[in-house]
């Protein structure tokens, strides 16, 4: 039945356009029934996008469900949507998880819940707009836009040092994206398109690539985030609303690695292969550097931020050890590419659900408590049991506990960075260590044990919504763990052509 | 010394010129004597325009000056005005002391 | 040297001593009038420039007009003279540098050394009209043909500083008392006077 | 000479402006105070009126009139049609204003209705001499609107500054223009383009001039260094003339560039290229860290108009018809965005209370979280957010910057645009994060409250859909 | 037979669904019905398998359950590789794990005692911990099942989830939920091994199918890679010592023991279940399981015998000085596991899996019966707070003995054989490290004994030092308990006289292990097998039947003829008896080097790194010198009208200079 709708404008506009409906029907008025209808869109836009995957032909890589129209004829930028396997998953784990979001804020959120629920659709809309863009500038209105509501979300709903830790936000991501908007520039005077797809065939020589690359780099590495431009993580993830970390966490993160993936390694390819030990080298720190400071978190978010990191890092690894797994003479057929590329976005998939259940399980504890310190807590487990089991089901995820989600983006990027280096491998699978310490710490110190205050024996086991919430969740992190299939499968033909792509050099 | 030439003309514009400029800038008391200088430079344009027109025997050129005069006279009017005003405000038109404003 | 070439290097020194009286003058009302001096002097020079209609606009307008009206500021505003030269001396290195260097650049440019900007023959030669030709005369005519326009803003322009200037500085006071003529002209004796009978004091 | 060879028809609503200023002038020299709406909304009346003649006006390429003095093109309609709209707009909030301050009296229409004239006069001069008189047109009634407020020391400060500053600037463009005028032997523009072309020895002269000439042009805008006057005039101003003097007149001097720099001395881009670069550059790092220190939003503004003009000038110097439509883009775009946020300046102010302050907008969202939308909007269009119009002006303008192969000045930019960004955060930062700190209700007009609604609105919609302005600017150079 | 194997595992499953996610509703009987029917679904199933595969001798099943993923032409599976180990294997897990679930109905019955009483988290404990031994079996059973490297990681690793819940049960514990963490992390480790190794198999074969790989291995031993610079290193070593470090932390090998004895903190019958029977054997059955691999690398055999060699020895040690009786059995646990490893160095797979089998079923008796003392006396673990049990607990009495014998190796007792055959294996072996393993694995048979007996003694016989309270409660536990007791007690004594000959010199395994020509220990051992009773007889003949009468001599004199003699000798051999107390100083070292310093290192890296430089430095501290750059520069704007017209000036005389004098 969708087959003949735009579905991506729909999948776009039907959140922002709804957004700003709840935003009018406004604060002074109804909340419940703001609520509702922010839930009727997110749903509505869910439905949507399970269109996209249904209508989805897995055997092409080339673009589908394209729209095309003149937007600005005057700068030759298009109105240009189309998805492929790395940008479908994306927009349905964006739809799926806003619905998550608005709600877990069902009755947290007393304080002007329209302009609250409204961000998020708007966001939502932007985000996949982000995803489904294909004419670079129209990409980069989206990736841009986007961090609007996100500041406002942090700066007007967040704790403490939410002003501080908005602005950082803010000016981070600011500063990675400008320069990119200088390099699409300047390629669109090399070949003269703003299309993506065009600046993929587009020849450049080294020197033009180097510098290209390390504009998105700027971008992405601060999207992800990479070490070391990832500071603004944990300050924006601690500050923000639980659902602002939920979407930080579960989406905007991932924005980063598709930009990797969209512009990096197709538009320089040899600027990337050059230039990937450093990348490696960021990832590598990330994956052990930041999984040490995790350990030594006393703000439960804050662990969960840089778990984050540390989890990213393996989707910048994933993608940029290609080059050397190709070039590893013991690797004779120079397998395992495809294998890292697959592995990171399984990864970047997974993480959106796992960090996203860890950030709400903290919300949840949060909206209860008011404080995320961990020494506040302990021996929650006798209270809130089924919340607890919960907890421990999602820490676990969190430490890439086979069977779950967790472990097949590591498993397939630890597998496939062995073929490149056995140190690769090797560091990066000290996460399997690592992570299961400050996550099962974690949970040791807030979970188990005897109740240590009044404050913690008050407590309410999960209500319905809560558990409800959760439950998807769960459900989803296991069903990609026991099943990967079906979302491997939407991105082989994808990947593959990818790959193919960036082993030709351009020069 | 030289026979008077049109750069001659220009030559005197041109200390003229740097005159006013000397005098807006060490001049730190008074406003007035700031207009005044003002009036100088126009006058060192003034002349360039004359000599000009001399030169090229073309009258636009003293059509020009004949309209600064007339921009001129009306903007001494104004700039008094002001003057006037600001004084009445600040009972001083001490430069130093317009720094109300500042950073 | 001709008579010509004397009397611009006359009236140029005048110009230029009367321009540094002006900057340098301690009193506003010294300055205001050494800016008179310089008026004249290059009023002079304009006539030998042949510009005779610009040369007495510029004396009767400037100095009958607009350094009447600066003088009349000046003397309006009780203007403390004692601290006029403040700072004048600190900063007259600097100011003087600036200004000499400046100067010569200028000068470089447009004078007799320097790069040859003027090299256009028309430009060496100076044109002198012949002896009925009249400037004023020509000024008018392009003036109210092919100078219309800029005219006619010129007269708005007029008008706006007049606006502008009574909007600024024209004020009601509203404790001020104002006769009206035309009030006391329409009196009449009824509304002024009032004719009260008095009955005589008794006699004792 | 008849009247028919003058070709006045052209510039019919010049004369009709002209007209209708004086009309006002007179009619409300009878009109007792009480009764002054009536100078209101005569003088809209006149813009209204004058730009639906802009409209009217059909032009084939050129059209020039009074012997040449005057030119009506595509650059001078479209110009001339926003000038009237910002200044409509710009009169519409203002009226509140000057209401709770008593100074609400015609003159301040009568004033402004002459600058716009002024202004339309720059826009349409072909003539040096024409564009010294549109410029100081244009000046001395901003130097009296500027001192409007009499019993204002600052404002007369401000206005005092701005006076002698302008001057020094005027007389260094009549110095610039004498020299140009000498070397080329003519006053019209063309005339010049033509020697300037020919010149081999005198292109030093030429050089020299054009020093003069871009001085004054960089003082109109507020190019550093000659921007000194701008962050004081702002701040000093009542915010109804800052309005005013922040938005329409840039437009005059983009035309004022476009006329003297491109028409008449385009080829001498070589130099005033490199010139521009320096004022550009200059501009935006100054502009745009300056504006972090600052407390008073004015004055904040004033620094960030000093950091768009880096912007514009990058268009300008970029040196092509592109770069050109790009630049009057930005131009455009930024009059608007500011005419917004004065405007969002003018509706928190009220009697006794200047709403000057950053600390002011504390809280807006929760007294009004519509204005404080709309505020959102300007601030992130003038940070150069995209989906507002403020992101399409920096891209064109990076744009040309790029193609003409000056990918570190671009870099330059965006690095600077980046420091800029913190400072209009900021004021989303107070509006949407700060507890409120006054609490009383926002009360205007309906009229001032739908022109701004769709001032920022517009902001926002030319976000969406730039193509269409972006094509009439092309179309001005094309 | 496909949807037969397929139905083991699920049924366990299926019980542990139910009790876990129901336990609310069907309540406590409900629970266990269901779990045990659940397992013993599977243990009556996993029979029908090992009839099927051994008595019937059917052929290896391997098939596919279903495709996980597939990436880059691989095949990411779930599937089963059912041969003569596995169903061993499985009847062994389901079995001991039947035994283990009847036990529990006794041994939780007043669990509601172990929660504080305001705990939610003790409200349907009873159930939950039904639901996770099913899940346990279940995990196991998929680990076993296993017929490629992805499935059997995930197996690998549930374990250890249920290890970490298990121990971890009683969460309320301070030391449980230590001990949980530390086992799971601990685990960890050997499992960042696996990984590698894996990783390196998928890299060098391209499949993840065992039946691939192996076919395959034979290829690896004559390549080599480089890990350090200049070093080579032979390909089927590393991947085999990558393994084999996965198979020391889930079989607690030194130095990955550690947290064996700690996971102790859980309750009892999963002492006996996990860490005696299954889970600690999962890596003995890799290792048996990957044998067409590490046959081809002598290097990754001779360091699996040391380790092994080295577990078994120091560990017996430790158990000699321990008081708590569930520690005792857990050092036991890990030399018998040295026991095993060693005989896996040997190349003598099958005597391990035998040793792994009689071992699951004395140790599991010997846990049991540990937890019927604990349960007598009020859950008081103190060996030193017993004694002379003997009169009010004779079924445990008995069959404590019964499994303590076999744990000795007394003569005719299934351990008796395993243990011989261990000694003997490695006596033939001519592995690098052979000699230092026969050695320590024969001092181990006098330790053994020593310490079991010691325990044995200290326990049932001697004085009475319980409490008076204690002492009046004192009787035989319920039929729960020792019913599975004796139930395993039966097999502890007969099951290695019924299957050494078949499974160690048989050829009970076939294809499922293969055994290189070069290695011939076990060979060589097989000549001097005549039957069982000439095997019996042999043991007479050889050193450790007397060291192992020694030690059971030597722990009666010390407990009993000379109580006070225990004491003597650990104050005369202080150091020692200090060193042993304190486990070699392994946990310290690991709490200081790998807890306090990954903790110093994370904050140091956190406060310098991330606030102090990056932060501090780069983030702030530039926003910082614009902020004081904007400050500086502001002061340009002095408000003063000269200083304007002067920057003016000078920026005509700047432009003047640069572009019309230069």
């Amino acid at each position: 039945m969708f087959a003949d709708w735009p579905l991506l404008s729909l999948t776009v506009w039907v959140p922002i356009l709804g957004g700003i409906a709840v935003l009018l029907s406004g604060d002074k008025g109804d909340a419940a029934g703001v609520r509702r209808l922010a839930l009727v869109i997110a749903v509505i836009t869910f439905i949507l996008s399970l269109g996209l995957y249904t209508g989805f032909n897995t055997g092409t890589a080339e673009m589908q469900f394209v729209e095309r129209h003149e937007w600005i004829s005057a700068f030759n930028i298009f109105y240009h949507f189309g998805i492929d396997g790395i940008s479908m998953p994306l927009i349905i784990l964006t739809t799926f998880t806003t619905i998550l979001v608005i709600v877990a804020a069902w009755e947290v959120i007393q304080k002007k819940p329209a302009q609250y629920l409204a961000a998020f659709l708007i966001m939502e809309g932007l985000m996949v707009g982000v995803f489904a863009a294909l004419d670079s500038i129209f990409f980069y209105v989206f990736w841009e836009g986007m961090l609007v509501p996100m500041f406002i979300l942090i700066g007007v709903w967040g704790g403490e040092r939410r002003v501080y830790a908005t602005i950082k936000f803010f000016i981070y991501t600011f500063i990675g994206s400008v320069f990119m908007l200088v390099a699409l520039i300047y390629m669109y005077y090399q070949g003269g398109s703003f299309a993506i797809l065009d600046m993929h065939a587009m020849k450049l020589t080294m020197n033009e690539q180097l510098w290209i690359f390390i504009a998105f780099l700027m971008a992405f590495a601060v999207k992800v985030p990479m070490w070391p431009v990832h500071t603004w993580l944990p300050d924006a993830h601690v500050e923000a609303p639980t659902g602002g970390s939920v979407i930080l966490a579960a989406i905007m993160l991932k924005i980063g690695g598709y930009g990797f993936l969209r512009f990096s390694l197709p538009i320089t390819p040899d600027a990337s292969h050059t230039l990937d030990w450093l990348i490696i080298t960021m990832s590598l720190i990330a994956v052990v550097y930041i999984g040490f400071v995790a350990l030594v978190q006393k703000d439960m978010k804050k662990l969960v931020a840089y778990s984050s990191i540390a989890h990213m890092g393996f989707v910048t690894l994933g993608l940029f050890i290609v080059f050397q797994i190709w070039e590893n003479p013991a690797n004779s057929d120079g397998s395992g590419a495809i294998l890292a590329v697959e592995g990171a976005m399984v990864q970047m998939i997974s993480h959106g659900f796992i960090s996203g259940a860890m950030f709400l399980m903290i919300g949840v504890l949060y909206d209860r408590m008011h404080t995320r310190n961990i020494q506040d807590y302990g021996g929650v487990v006798n209270t809130m049991p089924i919340f607890a089991a919960f907890a421990v089901f999602f820490s676990m995820a969190n430490a890439g506990l086979p069977g779950t989600s967790g472990f097949v983006g590591e498993f397939m990027v630890i597998i496939a960075s062995f073929h490149a280096n056995f140190w690769y491998a090797f560091l990066a699978a000290t996460t399997l260590i690592l992570g299961a310490a400050y996550t099962l710490w974690m949970v040791k110190r807030v979970f188990y044990g005897e109740v240590v205050n009044d404050g913690v024996r008050a407590l309410k086991d999960l209500n319905q919504r809560e558990f409800v919430i959760m439950f998807t969740l769960a459900l989803a992190v296991l069903a990609m763990g026991l099943w990967p299939a079906p979302v491997v499968d939407v991105m082989h033909a994808t990947i593959e052509n990818l790959l193919q792509h960036i082993a030709v050099t351009k020069i | 010394m030289l026979s008077v030439s049109l750069s001659s003309y220009l030559t005197l514009a041109a200390i003229l010129f740097a005159i006013s400029i000397a005098g807006i800038f060490l001049n730190r008391k008074n406003v007035i004597v700031l207009l005044m200088c003002v009036e100088l430079m126009l006058l060192a344009a003034n002349i360039n325009f004359i000599a000009f027109s001399h030169y090229l025997n073309d009258s636009a050129g003293q059509v020009f000056v004949f309209f600064i005069l007339t921009v001129a006279a009306a903007e001494a009017a104004i700039g008094l005005a002001i003057l006037v005003v600001l004084f009445r405000n600040r009972r001083s038109i001490n430069v130093d002391q317009l720094n109300e404003m500042k950073g | 040297m001709t008579f010509i070439d004397f009397n611009f290097y006359l009236f140029a020194t005048l110009l230029i001593v009367a321009a540094l009286g002006v900057i340098t003058a301690r009193n506003p009302v010294h300055s205001a009038l050494w800016l008179v001096l310089s008026f004249f002097a290059s009023s002079a020079l304009w006539i030998l420039l042949e510009a005779e209609f610009l040369a007495i606009a510029l004396v009767l307008v400037y100095v009958g007009a607009v350094m009447v009206l600066f003088l009349f500021v000046v003397m309006m505003l009780d203007i403390n003279v004692e601290q006029m030269r403040k700072g004048f001396v600190r900063y007259l290195p600097i100011g003087a540098l600036v200004a000499l260097v400046l100067a010569a650049q200028m000068i470089w440019i447009v004078g007799p050394v320097g790069p040859d900007v003027l090299g256009d023959e028309s430009l060496q030669q100076s044109v002198r009209h012949a002896a009925d030709y009249s400037n004023t005369k020509e000024l008018g005519r392009i003036l109210y043909t092919e100078y219309v326009l800029p005219f006619e803003i010129a007269a708005v322009i007029l008008l706006v500083a007049i606006v502008a200037a009574i909007a600024l500085t024209l004020r009601r006071r509203p404790a001020t008392k104002y006769q009206t003529p035309a009030n006391q002209v329409k009196v009449k004796r009824n509304d002024r006077l009032r004719i009260v009978k008095m009955d005589a004091e008794a006699k004792e | 000479m008849t009247l028919e060879a003058l070709n006045y028809l052209t510039a019919w609503p010049e004369i009709f402006l002209l007209t209708m200023a004086c009309i006002v002038l007179v009619v409300d020299v009878f009109i007792s105070d009480d009764k002054r709406d009536f100078s209101y909304y005569l003088s809209q009346l006149a813009l209204l009126g004058t730009f639906a003649m802009v409209m009217m006006v059909q032009v084939d390429g050129r059209e020039v009139a009074f012997n040449n003095m005057f030119v009506q093109d595509a650059l001078s309609v479209v110009l001339k049609s926003f000038i009237l709209a910002l200044s409509f707009a710009a009169f519409v909030y203002s009226r509140d204003y000057l209401k709770d301050r008593n100074i609400f009296k015609g003159e301040y229409y009568v004033l402004g209705l002459f600058a716009v004239l002024g202004m339309m006069l720059m826009v349409s001069a072909n003539n040096l001499l024409m564009i010294y008189l549109g410029l100081e047109l244009l000046s001395l009634c901003l130097y009296a609107m500027v001192a409007f407020n009499r019993d204002n020391g600052n404002a007369s400060e401000a206005a005092m500054k701005y006076f002698v500053l302008g001057a020094i600037a005027s007389g260094m463009l009549l110095y610039g223009m004498s020299i140009l005028y000498g070397l080329s032997g003519s006053l019209f523009l063309s005339d010049i383009t033509v020697a300037i072309s020919q010149a081999d020895d005198s292109r030093i002269g030429m050089v020299f001039a054009l020093v003069f000439i871009l001085v004054a042009l960089a003082f109109k805008l507020g190019a550093v260094p000659f921007h000194m006057w701008v962050p004081d005039v702002y701040q000093g101003s009542p915010t109804a003339v800052t309005v005013f003097i922040g938005t329409a007149p840039k437009l005059a001097g983009f035309a004022m560039i476009m006329r003297l720099l491109v028409e008449a001395m385009g080829d001498l881009q070589a130099d005033w290229q490199q010139m521009l670069i320096i004022l550009s550059v200059l501009s935006m790092a100054t502009g745009n860290i300056i504006a972090i220190a600052q407390t008073n939003i004015k004055r904040m503004l004033a620094y960030s108009t000093i950091s768009h003009v880096g912007f514009i000038l990058l268009g300008i110097l970029a040196g092509s018809n592109e770069a050109y439509a790009a630049a009057m883009f930005y131009t455009i775009s930024y009059a608007v965005m500011s005419l917004g946020a004065f405007g969002i300046i003018m509706l928190l102010a009220r009697k006794g209370f200047e709403a000057e302050e950053i600390d002011d907008f504390k809280g807006l969202n929760q007294r009004s979280p519509w204005f404080a939308f709309l505020m959102l909007v300007l601030m992130l269009s003038m940070a150069g957010v995209p989906p507002t119009v403020g992101f399409w002006a920096k891209l064109a303008v990076l744009k040309m910057v790029v193609q003409m192969d000056m990918v570190w000045l671009a870099l330059v930019a965006v690095f600077f645009s980046i420091i800029g960004v913190f400072y209009y955060l900021r004021i989303i930062k107070v509006m949407y994060f700060d507890e409120i700190a006054d609490n009383q209700p926002l009360s205007c007009g309906r009229d001032m409250q739908i022109t701004l609604s769709s001032n920022a609105l517009l902001v926002l919609a030319l976000g969406l859909y730039p193509a269409g302005l972006m094509s009439l600017c092309l179309s001005v150079f094309a | 037979m496909e949807s037969l194997y397929l139905a083991i595992p699920l049924a366990s499953l299926m019980g542990a669904i139910i009790a876990g996610f129901f336990g609310g509703y069907i309540g406590r009987k409900g629970a266990h019905t269901a779990t045990i029917l659940g397992v013993g679904t599977s243990f009556v199933l996993a029979l029908l398998a090992l009839n099927h595969h051994v008595f019937n001798g059917a052929e290896a099943y391997n098939a596919t359950v279903y495709t996980w993923m597939i990436s880059e032409g691989m095949r990411f599976e779930v599937g089963f590789l059912i041969d003569n180990l596995t169903v061993m294997m499985m009847a062994v897990v389901t079995g001991v794990s039947l035994a283990v679930h009847v036990y529990t109905i006794g041994y939780m019955a007043d669990d509601e005692h172990n929660w504080p009483n305001d705990s939610l988290a003790g409200t349907n404990s009873y159930q939950r911990f039904f639901s996770y031994i099913s899940l346990f079996t279940f995990s196991m059973l998929m680990l076993v099942m296993s017929n490629n490297f992805l499935q059997l990681f995930f197996g690998w690793e549930a374990v250890g989830l249920v290890s970490y819940l298990l121990i971890g049960f009683w969460s309320v514990r301070p030391t449980a939920v230590y001990a949980n963490m530390k086992a799971f992390l601990v685990n960890r480790v050997g499992d960042f091994g696996f990984i590698l190794g894996i990783a390196a198999i998928v890299m060098y074969t391209g499949s993840l199918d065992y039946y691939e790989v192996f076919g395959k291995a034979g290829g690896l031993s004559s390549q080599t890679m480089s890990i350090f610079s200049g070093v080579e290193w032979n390909v089927i070593s590393v991947i085999c010592i990558l393994l084999f470090i996965g198979a020391m932390g889930k079989s607690a090998q030194v130095p990955l023991h550690v947290w064996l004895p700690d996971s102790m903190e859980g309750p009892t019958p999963i002492s006996a279940l996990i860490h005696a029977a299954t889970m600690v054997t999962a890596g003995i059955f890799m290792v048996s399981r990957m044998s067409p691999m590490f046959e081809y690398s002598d290097a990754a055999l001779s360091f699996v015998m040391v380790t092994g060699a080295i577990t078994a020895f120091t560990m017996g040690l430790i158990g000699v000085v321990q008081n708590d009786i569930k520690r005792v059995v857990a050092y036991s646990t890990l030399s018998q596991l040295g026991y095993m490893t060693v005989a896996l160095g040997a190349s003598a797979y099958s005597v391990a899996i035998f040793h792994l089998m009689t071992h699951a079923f004395f140790k599991a008796l010997l846990f049991l019966a540990a937890g019927s003392v604990i349960i007598a006396m009020h859950h008081e673990q103190d060996m030193r707070k017993m004694g002379g049990l003997k009169k009010y607990l004779p079924i445990t009495y008995w069959t404590s003995l019964v499994g303590s014998l076999a744990l000795i190796g007394f003569p005719g007792t299934s351990g008796f054989f395993s243990k011989d055959s261990i000694i003997e294996v490695v006596h033939h072996s001519s592995l690098y490290g052979h000699e230092l393993a026969y050695y320590a694995v024969l001092g181990g048979v006098f330790i053994t004994a020593f310490y079991s007996f010691r325990m044995f003694f200290m326990v049932f016989h001697g004085q009475e030092r319980m409490d008076q309270h204690t002492k009046e409660h004192l009787h035989e536990t319920p039929w729960v308990v020792t019913g599975p007791l004796i139930a395993l007690a039966i097999p502890s004594v007969i099951i290695g006289a019924m299957t050494v000959k078949t499974m160690v010199f048989g050829s009970y395994f076939g294809n499922s292990i293969f055994i290189s020509e070069s290695h011939n220990a076990l060979a060589e051992f097989s000549h001097g097998f005549h039957g069982v009773w000439g095997f019996v007889e042999h043991g007479f003949k050889g050193p450790a039947l007397y060291l192992a009468a020694l030690g059971v001599i030597s722990a009666w004199w010390m407990y009993i003829k000379q109580p006070g003699s225990a004491d003597f000798f650990a104050k005369k051999f202080s150091w020692l008896h200090k060193l042993l107390e304190n486990k070699y100083y392994i946990d310290d070292f690991n709490a200081w080097a790998f807890g306090g310093g990954s903790r110093g290192l994370g904050d140091r890296l956190w406060k310098v790194g991330d606030i102090a430089v990056i932060d501090g430095f780069f983030v702030n501290g530039s926003a910082r010198v614009v902020g004081w750059f904007a400050g500086v520069a502001r002061k340009v704007q002095t408000g003063l009208l000269y200083h304007y017209a002067f920057a003016m000036i000078i920026g005509v005389l700047a432009l003047l200079t640069m572009f019309v004098i230069l």
